[in-house]
């Protein structure tokens, strides 16, 4: 098991892939109109996230990481959930996922 | 300090002297609807009451004692107590005699005069009030009593010259008393702050006493004096504040016999001799206040020539009998200013009870241009003003030339004061004498209607003439000249008073025997030949004053005042009305608000740009989180 | 921790109760329920007990924000039987999520472990999404809760990045070893932990809608129900503040230089946000959203001077911020209904025709305004007083000025009230409403004059 | 247990008063205000034999922070808790000639106004001070804005949050106090005997002077009064006027001097300046004013002005003097505003010009008011002359030209007043059919109770020397 330890990447390598890929949820979110899309970028984020932890808990040898992925994986399937509902609402009621529509509640 | 000696027992009938016309204030004020026809009866009697009572004290004190008590404490702070006293000597003796005694006879006068006005009552309640204040300003035993009565005096002088009040000149020329009183009263206020700051105190006492350790001449005793003196310009009607007198002859006539004739105008002059010794120690504003006084004497007997109401004349030749007290003031002559004082009172109180029953007489008409001949049809009130004028001109034996003759010996020494003062007795002369002649001879001018309503007046009106008369002829022998061998009364009384300033000056300027029978003969030769002028002018050849608009020239300066009036209203009221509005509208409402609206103005636009950030839009409100965010990164990694 | 079980046990309740017929007795049930949770929650005082692997700790901290958690509940559920009256066929799952919101926000207030905070957050999040579009046909509905949800997760997987990036240098989610990791390595501490920390107070910051993270705060105030509005911003406000103050005060405790700078700028910037923007505003609830901002702006101060721990002073103002929005909510409800407008307008002549509406309105205004002898008073008197005593000269200057600010957008509510004239037709309120607004007036009162019973209980 | 007391009466009738109806509140309302003036004079009593021991009374609010409500009793404080209790009862019955929409709120947030006026004046503590301060300012905001006349809510709203304001700024520079002082507490006696460094007292000197410049007000903070007196029901400007700006001025006594003394020396000379401009300012203002209510107002800005600079002159004399004079002009504007109702109630106007000739019709009235405008030029024997005196004396001790400048208030009050008392008293009736009704009961005995004053306190001050001197022994060197 040693050997396998030695031979994996610096753990900064996970750190700037799961930092990488949460910047590409950001921007995904900053850059798309689609609803759906950004919905996807958040997911992203998420994953990113959930990369993280695994690779801190792998150096560090402490599951309380790995255990916390799979809380926030069943979360985010929750808040999936509830964002596509909202979105179907959306769509039914304004024909649209485009989320510049969304712009009634200002000022 | 002199020895007080206290006679306790005047204590109660001295304190009664200003309470009873108090009480008949009072009385009349609150019960004037039940005491309609008693009342002005109760008023006079309550006066008579204290002239009684005022006989009884100079009886009983003479010129030796004085009564200074001091009833309680008025104003106190830290270490400082001002306090409510009464003081009673030779020179309050005087005054309390004769604001009481013409008090009462102008009292009985009224009612007669004042018969048929609606206002009977409340006419005699503010009377009594003014003589209750009257007495407290020259009873007081320091200068806050004093100031008490002093801006008392200017109340009674508001309402009484506002008397009716319906008619609105009148009343502007109550509040113009009222203000230009006020003018005045400041003067006397910063006087008493700094006689409380430099010689510690307020009472008569105290500051005569520290002054007197002062060295002559000190700056903070003419600083003193001369604030004091604005106070006396106001309330005695001198250059520059003298315009309110002849204004003031809107009240009713028995107001400006009392008020604006024989007593309350004549407070400034009380006041100085009051304070004698300070003026005496400060030679800078007895200067001064002898210039004032002259130029009064003559400015005013100048405008008094061409005047045409019958009250206006008086008015202006009081305003010049005033300057002429101040110009003996101002010579450190005293008594003679006070002695003047009373003779002036009794015949021009007597001068304008004698207007007020040809007033009377004429069914409220004051225009002399519309009388003559009155002499068949008013004997008893023609006489007595006869009497007055000849007083006023300063003809012997009556009692204007004592006093008047006192004053010029003791302007003698400064022969330009003594040219400008002989100048406006002379001036005085023909105007009074213009003015009889127009009044009394020649063929009545006025309506038929007027003429058939011609008729002496009631008794009430002419007792106090023919008492006042007789005053007018005797009071003068109260004071002898030397040259008379006969012992001068009035100085010998009022000595006391005068004593320390008589040191303080020096031996006064004496003339000697043969220069002041010259001087009388001066005075009367003078005084005579005026009145010649006048019979030419109005006698002989029967000319009446013109109209208004026929006059021209340096006459009709004259007959308008010089346009004093107008010049103050330019000058003073005009610009602070303007100003006010300045203020209102372009401080107030312009600069100041503007600071207060513009900084709620400015909170609220920065709110409503604010809101245009707030697009709506979330891809926007993501972006500017993750901009905020990055801040937040930042702000962490610097700190 | 008991607390936590049952509410969640009432929450299911209610979900099941539409099965067992039970429609009419489930908010009377819940309500009960919640009044006896509150109860139970108050026997824990001075437990101080871990659960869980220590997942939750129960402390008097906890107890003491979990009773006013509860309370605002307790509240908002009185008043959602009247509220949903139109909509009987949904009151099991409204009940349902709102209780659900409130085991959210009681597991943000006892955790003792990053995983239990994030659990927490999402609880709440989730079910206020679906509240705050729980009006289908309502488009601005459906954009609150969209808006609503779309920053929410976004800021949530910030709130994840930091715990990791947290876990990642300290190596454990609890929050006592992670500040004993901090403790222990002064000026050792990597710059990846900081991040985390930035990021995780991010999150909190935008739940709390603090500036610059308010952008959602408006709109979905405006757009949701103006019950679920009312709950918004009053459970969620005091909750999130709870729990950022707890991070501050626990976690970032040994670090709280690095926190200064940034909980600083974030109070400005909050203060003068909510307080002018406020200003313009027509709409109501939108009006209250920005008042809570700067009420917001007001806590900051709070989480600034955290390293004095000023515990009483955050209950009692968050108190004082419950009593008042709830007590305006109580009567705006009723007055939108009769007049079909959420508008300020709304409020015209309430003066004339219900005095006694509009003389309550008018306290829960003052109390909002912080003007004596309401609570709202004290409350801000505290807060200044902390913040001065921390050393916060100009920050706490600041928010003087935007109090006065503050008072005239209040006020523009009252002069609708008493100055314009309105429609002859009373607005009648039913007895829940008025029951609702009895209690937090007369407490409201009650603490300003009497406030020891609250601000000294730690 | 007492200063409760002086507190609580109030407070019950208040509440009692909400629940009645039209006459029965106002009926009320003057019971309650009798029975709070027999209670103040009780409390006179005591105070005079035994001190401020029965008044002593400290509720402890709250630990951490340290809250404080201490009640108790000083000269100064008697002094003022009496002025109130005695012109509500007037207030209250000035309001008996006129009928009055919701007369039971009104009145009730009038009873509410007298506790926080009470409180503001008994209070030892600037916390509970300041709680007082604050709750005095709702009922009268509410009272103006409701009962008000044209443009009362911007009007009204303007003086709310200008006062607030202040106040606001008062607190922070209390609770700076709080915190620095060594143990953590905002009582007077103790915020007294240990000064804050006198590098810091400047600033604090200016926070606390806002609060109390605003709501004297002290030109040029003034700018909220004239248009809030204009549009105040006019028992609420009595309030206003007679009371409420006392507590201005009152607390520059009680709250400025002793607590940041060097800075009050250190701004002593622009607070100063400031009031006497002021004096002179708003008296030239009120000379051309239209609106006999801001008419009053402006004079009442010159009145107090000269108050607040006898304050800054920090003598004896001028804190004594000032003492006198905010009782006095505490009657007299409220008489005078009073004068200002039934006029403006009978003829239907509120101008200065075109009313005139009423003294023809209604004597009685022209008289009272008379005195009433005599007190407040300052006539010697009136009370507004004793209160004038001591003032002008004591800016005269500060500087001289000052005192002329300031002085000029005795000329320029006469000329406003009088202008105003001859234009709308004197003269013949300008408008058609006057009516002119001559005082009714209530009226007469308003009047006649503050005319009794003006010369009771005019020949007679002692008593308010007796009482506030040994204060005042303690407050200045």
């Amino acid at each position: 098991m040693k050997e396998v330890i030695t031979n994996t990447p610096p753990q900064n390598w996970y750190l700037v892939l799961s930092t990488l890929l949460f910047s590409i949820g950001v921007m995904g979110v900053l850059l798309r109109r689609n609803a759906i899309i950004i919905l996807m970028c958040i997911e992203l984020m998420l994953n990113s996230v959930n990369l993280l932890l695994v690779s801190f808990s792998a150096y560090a040898g402490n599951t309380d990481g790995q255990v916390f992925v799979f809380f926030i994986m069943v979360v985010a399937a929750a808040e999936v959930a509830v964002g596509l509902a909202l979105l179907v609402s959306i769509y039914r009621n304004l024909g649209s996922t485009d989320i510049d529509v969304l712009s009634k509640l200002k000022g | 300090m002199e020895q007080f000696i206290q006679p306790i027992n005047l204590i109660g009938p001295s304190l009664l002297v200003p309470l009873l016309p108090l009480l008949g204030f009072i009385l009349l004020t609150f019960f004037g609807k039940q005491l309609k026809t008693f009342g002005p009866w109760i008023a006079s009697l309550l006066v008579l009451g204290s002239f009684v009572l005022s006989v009884y004290i100079f009886s009983s004190l003479g010129n030796e004692n004085n009564l200074d008590y001091d009833l309680f404490t008025w104003l106190r702070w830290g270490d400082v107590s001002l306090n409510f006293g009464i003081l009673i000597d030779p020179l309050s003796l005087i005054m309390l005699l004769v604001v009481t005694g013409i008090g009462f006879l102008i009292h009985l006068y009224s009612i007669g005069y004042m018969h048929h006005d609606e206002g009977f009552v409340r006419f005699f309640a503010y009377l009594n009030l003014f003589i209750f204040f009257m007495l407290l300003l020259v009873m007081g035993n320091s200068y806050l009593v004093m100031f008490i009565g002093w801006e008392g005096v200017g109340l009674c002088s508001y309402l009484l010259i506002g008397f009716w009040f319906t008619n609105d000149a009148y009343n502007d020329a109550a509040k113009k008393a009222f203000i230009m009183n006020r003018i005045g009263d400041l003067g006397f206020l910063l006087g008493m702050f700094l006689m409380l700051f430099y010689l510690g105190g307020l009472d008569y006492a105290t500051v005569l006493g520290s002054a007197s350790s002062m060295e002559k001449g000190a700056p903070i005793l003419v600083a003193i004096t001369l604030l004091m003196f604005v106070g006396a310009m106001g309330k005695s009607a001198q250059i520059p504040l003298y315009t309110w007198l002849p204004d003031a002859m809107a009240g009713p006539t028995p107001v400006s016999a009392l008020i604006h004739a024989a007593t309350m105008v004549t407070a400034g002059i009380y006041m100085i001799v009051r304070s004698n010794i300070l003026y005496s120690l400060a030679p800078f504003t007895l200067e001064i206040v002898m210039w004032v006084g002259v130029a009064t004497s003559l400015f005013a007997a100048i405008i008094g020539i061409k005047q045409n109401d019958i009250k206006k004349v008086l008015a202006y030749s009081t305003v010049s009998q005033l300057g002429l007290m101040f110009a003996a003031l101002g010579l450190g002559a005293y008594t003679s200013g006070m002695f003047h004082v009373v003779t002036h009172a009794f015949f021009k109180a007597l001068l304008f009870l004698g207007a007020g029953s040809v007033i009377h007489a004429m069914g409220g008409e004051q225009d002399m241009r519309r009388m003559g001949g009155l002499w068949k049809y008013i004997r008893l009130t023609a006489i007595t003003f006869l009497i007055g004028t000849l007083a006023i001109s300063g003809i012997f034996p009556f009692a204007g030339f004592f006093s008047k003759d006192e004053i010029l010996a003791a302007a003698f020494h400064h022969k330009i004061v003594w040219v400008l003062l002989s100048v406006s007795s002379m001036i005085t002369a023909f105007y009074m004498f213009r003015l009889f002649f127009l009044t009394f001879f020649t063929t009545f001018r006025g309506t038929e209607e007027e003429k058939h309503h011609l008729h002496e007046s009631p008794w009430t009106m002419t007792l106090p003439l023919a008492v006042l008369a007789l005053f007018a002829i005797g009071a003068g022998f109260l004071g002898m000249p030397s040259v008379m061998h006969m012992p001068h009364w009035f100085n010998g009384f009022l000595a006391p008073v005068v004593e320390t300033s008589k040191t303080i000056l020096g031996e006064s300027h004496h003339v000697d025997h043969s220069t002041e029978i010259m001087l009388m003969l001066v005075a009367t030769a003078l005084a005579i030949s005026s009145i010649v002028i006048a019979y030419v002018f109005y006698i002989s050849k029967k000319s009446i004053p013109e109209s208004d608009e026929e006059t021209k020239g340096f006459a009709k300066w004259v007959s308008n005042k010089f346009y004093i009036d107008e010049l103050y209203d330019r000058v003073i009221v005009k610009p602070v009305m303007v100003l006010s509005d300045i203020f209102h509208v372009v401080v107030d409402k312009l600069i100041i608000d503007l600071f207060v609206n513009a900084s709620a103005w400015m909170v609220g636009f920065t709110g409503r740009t604010l809101r245009l950030v707030q697009t709506g839009n979330t891809g926007f409100y993501i972006f500017v989180m993750v901009i905020a965010m990055m801040v937040l990164l930042l702000i962490q990694l610097v700190q | 921790m008991n607390t936590l079980i049952y509410t969640s046990v009432l929450g299911f309740f209610c979900m099941v109760a539409e099965i067992l017929n039970l429609r009419k007795l489930i908010v009377p049930i819940v309500v009960l329920g919640l009044a006896i949770i509150f109860g139970l929650n108050l026997l824990d005082w001075n437990l101080n007990k871990s659960f869980f692997n220590d997942m939750l700790r129960v402390d008097n901290f906890s107890v003491a924000f979990s009773g006013l958690a509860i309370f605002t509940s307790l509240l908002v559920l009185i008043m959602s039987g009247d509220y949903y009256q139109k909509e009987q066929g949904y009151i099991s799952d409204f009940t349902a999520i709102l209780v659900f919101i409130l085991v959210g926000g009681l597991m943000m207030l006892s955790f003792a472990n990053l995983t239990m905070l994030f659990l927490g957050v999402e609880t709440l999040s989730i079910a206020l999404y679906v509240m705050a579009g729980s009006r289908r046909f309502d488009i601005r509905s459906n954009e609150a809760g969209f808006k609503y949800f779309l920053m929410g997760s976004f800021a949530s997987a910030f709130l994840l990045f930091g715990i990791a990036l947290i876990f990642g240098t300290s190596g454990s989610f609890n929050i006592y070893t992670i500040a004993e990791y901090t403790a222990n390595s002064q000026g050792n501490i990597s710059p990846l932990f900081y991040t985390g920390m930035v990021m995780v107070i991010f999150a909190m910051l935008f739940k709390v809608s603090a500036a610059p993270f308010h952008f959602w705060a408006p709109d979905v105030y405006e757009g949701a129900p103006a019950l679920i509005t009312a709950y918004m911003s009053t459970l969620v406000k005091v909750v999130g503040f709870a729990a950022l103050y707890k991070l501050l005060t626990v976690v970032f405790y040994y670090t709280s230089v690095k926190t200064g700078l940034i909980l600083n700028f974030v109070a400005i910037a909050t203060l003068i946000v909510g307080n002018l923007m406020a200003l313009a505003q027509d709409n109501f609830k939108r009006l209250l959203a920005y008042s809570g901002i700067s009420h917001a702006g007001y806590l900051m101060l709070l989480m600034m001077a955290s390293h004095e721990l000023p515990t009483g002073s955050l209950l009692f103002y968050g108190l004082g911020y419950v009593l008042s929005t709830l007590a305006a909510f109580a009567i705006a409800i009723p007055v939108f209904e009769a007049e079909g407008s959420e508008n300020i307008s709304a409020f015209n002549g309430l003066g004339k025709k219900n005095p006694i509406l509009a003389a309550a309105l008018s306290m829960a205004m003052l109390g909002l305004a912080g003007i004596p002898p309401f609570i709202g008073f004290l409350g801000k008197y505290y807060i200044f007083t902390e913040s001065l005593q921390a050393g916060f000269f100009y920050t706490t200057l600041i928010a003087i000025i935007c109090s006065i600010i503050g008072v005239y957008y209040y006020f523009k509510v009252i002069i609708a009230m008493y100055g314009k004239p309105g429609n002859d037709q009373k607005v009648s309120v039913s007895f829940t409403y008025a029951l609702v607004l009895g209690l937090t007036l007369a407490l409201s009162l009650y603490l300003g004059i009497r406030p020891g019973a609250i601000i000294n209980i730690f | 247990m007492l200063s409760l007391l002086l507190l609580l009466i109030p407070l019950t009738f208040s509440i009692v008063i909400w629940f009645t109806k039209g006459m029965v509140s106002r009926a009320a309302a003057l019971v309650g205000t009798i029975i709070q003036l027999a209670f103040t004079a009780y409390c006179y009593n005591v105070f005079l034999e035994a001190g401020n021991k029965p008044f002593e009374y400290i509720y402890q609010m709250a630990v951490k922070p340290n809250l404080v409500f201490h009640f108790s009793m000083d000269g100064i404080s008697m002094l003022m808790v009496l002025l109130t209790n005695l012109l509500l009862p007037l207030i209250v019955l000035a309001g008996f000639s006129r009928y009055t929409d919701k007369a039971n709120v009104f009145y009730s947030l009038m009873l509410l106004m007298q506790m926080a006026l009470n409180g503001v004046f008994i209070s030892f503590d600037a916390f509970g001070y300041y709680i007082f301060w604050e709750l005095a300012l709702i009922p009268i905001y509410f009272i103006a804005f409701i009962w008000g006349g044209q443009d009362r809510a911007a009007v009204t709203l303007k003086f709310f949050i200008y006062t607030l304001a202040g106040s606001l700024l008062m607190l922070f520079g209390f609770i700076y106090l709080y915190t620095y002082s060594p143990q953590n507490s905002l009582d007077w006696e103790v915020l007294r005997a240990n000064p804050i460094c006198s590098c810091e007292q400047g600033w604090i000197f200016w926070m606390l002077f806002a609060a109390f410049a605003i709501k004297i007000p002290i030109v040029p903070f003034h700018t909220w009064q004239p248009d809030t007196y204009k549009t105040a029901p006019t028992q609420g400007t009595m309030l206003l006027s007679g009371i409420m700006l006392k507590m201005g001025t009152y607390s520059l006594i009680r709250w400025l001097l002793p607590i940041v003394p060097d800075g009050f020396k250190e701004w002593q000379y622009v607070a100063i300046t400031l009031s006497v401009i002021g004096v002179v300012y708003a008296s030239v203002i009120a000379i051309m004013q239209r609106d006999i209510k801001k008419l009053l107002a402006y004079s009442s800005i010159a009145h107090v002005g000269l108050i607040s600079a006898g304050v800054f002159t920090m003598s004896r004399v001028g804190l004594q003097g000032s003492l006198v004079q905010m009782f006095a002009h505490g009657v007299n504007v409220v008489g005078l505003f009073f004068c200002a109702e039934i006029i403006m109630n009978r003829t239907g106007s509120n101008q200065v010009e075109g009313i005139g000739g009423i003294r023809k019709i209604a004597p009685r009235f022209a008289g009272w008011f008379l005195v009433i405008v005599l007190a407040s030029v300052a006539l010697p024997l009136t009370n507004g002359f004793v209160g004038e005196f001591m003032l002008l004396y004591s800016v005269y001790g500060y500087n001289t030209w000052l005192s002329v400048f300031a002085g000029l208030t005795i000329i320029l009050g006469a000329v406003y007043m009088f202008r105003m008392y001859q234009k709308v008293v004197l003269g013949e009736p300008m408008l058609e059919n006057m009516q002119f009704e001559d005082l009714k009961w209530n009226e007469q005995l308003v009047l006649g109770i503050i005319g009794i004053l003006i010369f009771a306190l005019g020949v007679y001050p002692e008593p308010i020397f007796e009482l506030t001197e040994p204060v005042l022994k303690t407050l200045t060197p």
